[in-house]
């Protein structure tokens, strides 16, 4: 096996491009490294890209944040106006294993890796991130929802690779939140999990929402039924018993090692009710 | 409190104190070395091929192509590793668990071996082994295994009438006395219960690791993580076809064992690859190798059923117990039905155990090895007819307690025993009156477990500075080093740290059992108590012989030779410098087979908050009363108290042994089989109560296993007082509560 | 001469009995006529057994005596953790 | 196989070495350079016991490529006393029996020692949730969590103290 540290986008990109094997990014490594050790994987290449330009910045402009894609997931929390802006996309990266998991995955890595369970991306979807795609083609921006296809599948092609993801600033009185269901406190992937954003207009009633739920489906899906049960309401009982109910029809889970369909189905609305309320929160606190 | 008190008024100068341990500064600072931390000149990387099939005949294996592959040194099958068991069937499945034998019966045995330059080569060498399997149908499931048309595993395994039907009932068997129909006739409360436990491993965070090196002169060493060397190297050495003697097995620390180490998986594999390339070979498992292929306890699946009267006591008792022992046959249905009522004083009682063969590994000891399964089934039970009689639990059980005099259900009429202490002890625990918040829930329950001594010695040596070598072949689980010094320094009347403690290799101390059944400190702490003892002895005759007067009248006292008349007393240092010239150095000696190691109890209290929404528990609050006869270093009495505990909390909320369909095994790793981790327990608490052991020179009792027995029942009861349901299937995950909680809602629904 | 009282497996080696009388004033006396009297018997205790006596299991001590009216008791040998 | 060279700092001192692609730092520290403090009980991030500090940052050494740590800073258990003094880490694990089998200790010292480096005075609850990525079977956890609470006491005592003696200097 090869291992390449380039130090520019471009050299990165014709080296994937250039590889007759397989070939792998690597960001965080928490999933490339135990994918090589079960020996799911065996590359020919691996192109390093921490050390790329701009690859460990996060950086805060007019139109909101850009997360480089070698960013650690703890240096998310070490931001303060990242934690402001969109504390549930940081709490779902917070949520991204230990703290020396922490310390190496990143946000693009866990987008990329196409996992459904992968706890930053519903948190994303609902803050309506774009990822910064580079290849061979030229730069593009992707909405989060379209890199994943399926469970290990991406819309990516060869040579592409994700250098940063995008979030705008949040609308004023709106707040978001991620919830996951793990068996213990820690350490574990998602059961299920859900991420809601939502903005509020005059007597706190939610005015815009977006609903996504994890672990559920092949990939990552966002419900706009479940976003339609809480606009126009202020998130009463009724209400939030709906955008469970919709969650709930939205689902498509298998049963497997870590829940079955009908405790994936339900907790789901569950979380997605308790997120909506969180989010609600946040956004009535928020000027 | 009701004991012999023969022992009690006991005083000591060290024993009980919290010194540190002897090996603690190579520990905190990354010296110490384990099974994997050693290096041989010259050395191989040795890797295991496994089965991904869970029963299959294996028509032929072709290592050409690996053995070709450039840096390989030795490719091995089962051939490599001929049937040398003369006929012991017990011996024959550890080889063929080692090593399959043209049929693999498990996800994960071993199939072939390599050992080449490094881990790499070794890698690729395993992916050029071509494996021509026939699937076979297999069944992993303790119930299936045990119906008529169920595959059949070992052939050999035979139904008791004759001629003999081939079956997976390796073994049934009753216990009790008294006559159970006549107690249900008279039982005004019946309560019957299913119960069903699923796999769990000991979970060890050292996975097993060895390096093997043997030459054509038929000699080897063994550097190996195990819970017992002697029994290691004799297994490996007749395994091998090599004397005893020739093989030296020295035990690096060990990084965990619970059980899983008394038992050889890869070693004898090792070593015989080490044998064909002429060089050293290491061998690490990885965790899933630990999953797959070593030995985790028993799938369970067990019925109870309990006969009381209104008044609250307990008249007849009975329970079927099946137990898998994996692909092999094993005795742990019979160990769970001995340990299943020892807990209690019953007329009429009854366990019948059954041994059950599936495709599954090899099980192994897992700390009180069998009883938490049966004290799962049997405490949920005993709660639930408490709460039927409208008796408080602690106090039902303190009115049915086994005692003094009571006959055990599995045999013998117990001597004194602290079980009615714990329970009174936990009646009168700050905890129980403790209260609950919202969806919060108590449980209560206990635990037996037998203990035993076995083979020990141990030498005490006496340098010419006067400080004490003692050696002892027990191996340190968990501070044992620092026990036993103390317990020497004790008997010899010097300080603490003139005492250092080392675990001997075979070459080195004559034949020492394992370290299980919870003897490490109780046995070698005799064996070092009576090695010091002869060690005095001779100090009193070389003082005599200094002195010119007869050893009678010499006495030994903190630390020196004192006699009548003699004004100044001769110190050990003294005597030490002197032995030169005295008849040489002074080693005490001794050994034992120290039976009598006293049965152990002990009562646990959980509080559990459960969310009613998603099934999640967790536990808030915990104790743990248990019987330690005297704690000798009560730091690591207590350790393995919140150890134990540890265990059955994660038994009993979320550790699993998941297989798909196909037989496989679908979670071997930390990741989704889930120990608990440290945001997931509160502080355990601790209450050690010492009821000295009648049988032991200083009361000492085992104490490492039973802390184990209690937590599936009480964190099920907590579950049950939380949430409204009564659960009866372990663990229990969120989603079989959330399940329990919405069918006991739709029953209820019904019902209103 | 002891009554000895056999538990759990061991009873299929003895046709089913509870308990069988045999001469032995030590385990050792004890377990050799137990062997001499019941053959199929004595494949278990070569296998390892325990005895208990008044309440003690021994499993390895084979000098232990058996006093005089002593209740004892043949079971399997367990494991341990 | 060609090899990877690489220069890196490990304790504080320049370290060469020349790995395969497919090593991790896990299998360099201990089998290229005689570090065996760090331990694989799972290679696959979930159990903590090969701990180390990269570049300030606390990892998993088995979740690292040997080949990326070129040019940057490794710091592991061997480190971790100064001299022949034993950080109060150290000495509290040991003063507290906060470890049986001690396979787990060296992670949970480095993961510990990173916790208390960024928050000089945890809750239970952060000791905790900051441990939780170290597996530890022996003890329950419950000596662990007093050692280090009792080791942040002492860091705390020791930072005021040499404080008021820059102070008084």
């Amino acid at each position: 096996m090869r291992y390449e540290s380039p130090t520019s986008i471009r050299e990165a990109v014709a080296l994937m491009v250039g590889e007759r094997g397989d070939a792998y990014l690597l960001a965080g490594g928490t999933d490339l490294l135990v994918r090589m050790r079960g020996e799911f994987i065996d590359p020919d290449l691996v192109v390093d890209i921490k050390r790329l330009p701009r690859m460990q910045e996060i950086r805060k402009s007019a139109s909101g944040f850009s997360i480089g894609a070698g960013v650690p997931c703890v240096a998310l929390a070490r931001n303060k106006p990242l934690v402001r802006a969109w504390p549930g996309v940081v709490e779902a990266a917070q949520l991204i294993g230990s703290d020396q998991i922490q310390g190496r995955s990143t946000i693009a890595g866990n987008l990329c890796n196409a996992s459904p369970a992968a706890d930053s991306v519903p948190a994303l979807v609902v803050a309506k991130a774009k990822a910064v795609v580079v290849g061979p083609g030229g730069r593009r921006r992707l909405a989060v929802e379209r890199i994943v296809t399926g469970p290990g599948t991406t819309s990516l092609g060869k040579g592409d690779i994700v250098t940063a993801i995008v979030l705008p600033n949040p609308p004023a009185k709106s707040g978001d939140a991620y919830l996951r269901f793990i068996p213990r406190s820690e350490m574990d992937i998602a059961v299920c999990s859900a991420g809601v954003s939502l903005t509020l207009g005059a007597r706190n009633v939610v005015k815009q929402a977006r609903v996504a739920l994890g672990a559920v489906a092949r990939t990552v899906v966002l419900v706009p039924q479940a976003a339609r049960a809480i606009v126009g309401t202020r998130l009463e009982d009724d209400a939030l018993m709906q955008l469970a109910a919709a969650c709930e029809a939205a689902c498509s889970p298998i049963d497997d090692k870590r829940g079955t369909v009908a405790y994936r189905t339900e907790v789901a609305g569950v979380l997605a009710r308790r997120a909506a309320a969180i989010a609600y929160d946040r956004a009535r606190r928020r000027r | 409190m009701t004991h012999d008190s023969k022992f009690t008024n006991q005083k000591f100068n060290l024993v009980g104190t919290r010194v540190k341990r002897p090996d603690g500064v190579d520990k905190v600072t990354g010296r110490a070395r384990y099974g994997a931390d050693t290096f041989a000149p010259g050395q191989l990387v040795g890797a295991i091929l496994r089965s991904p099939h869970a029963h299959a005949k294996i028509r032929r294996i072709d290592t050409r192509r690996a053995e070709k592959l450039k840096g390989v040194k030795a490719v091995i099958t089962s051939a490599d590793l001929p049937d040398l068991t003369d006929g012991d069937d017990e011996l024959y499945d550890i080889l063929e668990n080692c090593m399959a034998r043209g049929r693999a019966l498990y996800d994960g045995h071993a199939v072939a071996a390599v050992a080449a330059l490094d881990a790499e080569t070794a890698r690729e060498a395993l992916q050029l082994i071509k494996v021509d399997y026939k699937a076979l149908p297999h069944v992993t499931d303790v119930d299936e295994a045990m119906k008529p048309g169920a595959p059949i595993i070992q052939p050999r395994v035979r139904t008791k009438d004759k001629p003999g039907k081939p079956t997976n009932i390796a073994g049934v068997a009753t216990y009790g006395h008294g006559d159970i129909d006549a107690g249900f006739e008279q039982a005004e409360v019946i309560i019957e219960k299913s119960y069903k436990t699923e796999q769990v491993h000991q979970g060890y965070i050292e996975p097993h690791a060895c390096l093997a090196s043997v030459g054509p002169d038929g000699q080897g060493e063994l550097w190996v993580t195990t819970q017992g060397p002697f029994a290691y190297r004799n297994t490996c050495a007749t395994l091998l076809g090599m004397e005893m003697s020739q093989l030296k097995v020295t035990s690096s620390e060990i990084g965990g064992g619970f059980g899983g180490k008394t038992h050889v998986w890869a070693e004898p594999v090792a070593l015989a690859l080490s044998r064909k390339a002429n060089r050293p070979v290491k061998l690490v498992m990885s965790r899933e190798d630990v999953f797959r292929a070593s030995g985790p306890a028993s799938s369970t699946s067990i019925n109870v059923k309990l006969g009381a009267t209104r008044d609250g006591r307990i008249i007849a008792a009975d329970a079927v117990l099946r137990y898998s022992d994996g692909a092999f046959p094993g005795i742990w249905g019979e160990i769970g039905a001995m340990a299943a009522w020892a807990c209690y004083d019953i007329e009429n009682v009854r366990s019948v155990g059954y041994d059950v063969i599936v495709n599954r590994p090899k099980v192994a000891a897992y700390r009180a090895p069998s009883a938490p399964m049966a004290a799962f089934a049997i405490e949920s039970t005993v709660t639930l007819m408490a709460e039927e009689l409208g008796i408080d639990p602690v106090e039902f059980r303190l009115r049915n307690a086994a005692r003094e005099g009571t006959r055990a259900s599995y045999g013998p009429t117990y001597g004194p025993i602290g079980l009615v202490p714990t329970l009174e002890a936990v009646k009168n625990h700050p905890h129980m009156r403790a209260r609950l918040g919202k969806n919060q829930g108590r449980g209560v329950a206990c635990g037996f477990w037998f203990n035993f001594g076995g083979q020990t010695c141990a030498d005490l040596t006496i340098g010419a500075d006067g400080t004490v070598t003692l050696s002892v072949g027990t191996v340190d689980v968990g501070g044992a080093r620092a026990s036993l010094s103390l317990i020497a320094a004790e008997e010899l009347g010097i300080p603490y740290e003139q005492v250092r403690c080392n675990i001997a290799d075979t070459a080195s101390l004559g034949h020492n059992d394992m370290t299980d059944g919870s003897r490490g400190t109780f046995s070698s702490g005799m064996a070092a108590i009576f090695a010091a003892r002869d060690a005095i002895e001779q100090l009193r005759a070389r003082a005599a012989k200094a002195w010119d007067i007869d050893v009678q009248n010499v006495s030994w006292k903190n630390g020196r030779a004192m006699a009548k008349g003699k004004r100044k007393s001769l110190t050990l240092r003294e005597l030490a410098e002197a032995s030169a010239n005295t008849g040489g150095p002074v080693s005490g000696h001794s050994q034992v087979v120290p039976d009598g190691a006293g049965v152990s109890f002990a009562s646990h209290i959980c509080d559990v908050e459960v969310d009613p929404e998603t099934g999640a528990t967790k536990v808030v609050r915990y104790t743990v009363v248990q019987d330690a006869g005297k704690a000798v270093h009560p730091d690591y009495v207590e350790g393995q108290f919140q150890g134990g505990a540890a265990q059955g909390i994660g038994w009993a909320l979320n550790e699993e042994y998941v297989y798909g369909e196909d037989g496989r095994l679908q979670n071997a790793g930390f990741l989704d089989y889930r120990i608990p981790v440290c945001s997931d327990l509160p502080f355990i608490d601790t209450q050690i109560l010492e009821i000295p052991n009648p049988n032991h020179p200083y009361g000492i009792r085992g104490v490492g296993e039973t802390s184990i027995v209690p937590p599936l029942a009480a964190v099920a009861s907590a579950v049950s007082d939380a949430a409204g349901v009564r659960m009866t299937h372990v663990p229990m995950s969120p989603p079989r509560i959330l399940a329990a909680i919405k069918s006991s809602r739709d029953r209820q629904a019904l019902a209103g | 001469m002891p009554e000895v009282r056999l538990f759990g497996g061991l009873r299929d080696a003895v046709d089913g009995a509870e308990s069988v009388r045999v001469e032995g004033t030590t385990i050792r006396e004890l377990l050799q006529n137990l062997g001499r009297d019941y053959p199929l018997l004595r494949e278990r205790i070569d296998q390892g057994i325990a005895i208990a006596i008044d309440g003690t299991i021994y499993r390895d001590d084979r000098d232990q005596p058996i006093p005089e009216g002593a209740e004892v008791g043949l079971l399997s040998r367990i494991a341990g953790g | 196989m060609k090899g990877i060279a690489v220069s890196t700092t490990v304790n504080g001192d320049a370290v060469d070495f020349v790995c395969h692609g497919r090593e991790t730092l896990l299998d360099v520290l201990r089998n290229h350079l005689g570090l065996i403090g760090a331990k694989e009980g799972c290679g696959t991030g979930d159990c903590g016991a090969c701990s180390v500090m990269l570049d300030g940052q606390l990892v998993c050494s088995c979740l690292v490529l040997g080949a990326e740590v070129e040019g940057r800073e490794i710091e592991t258990i061997e480190g971790m006393a100064d001299g022949d003094r034993l950080h109060p880490l150290q000495s509290r694990f040991l003063d507290h029996a906060a470890l049986q089998c001690g396979v787990c200790t060296p992670g949970f010292l480095v993961a510990a020692k990173a916790l208390l480096d960024r928050n000089s005075n945890p809750s239970e609850s952060e000791i905790r949730y900051a441990l939780a990525g170290n597996l530890c079977r022996c003890t329950g956890y419950d000596k662990i969590v007093r050692a280090v609470r009792a080791a942040a006491g002492d860091l705390r005592r020791g930072q005021k103290a040499q404080a008021k003696r820059r102070a008084a200097g």
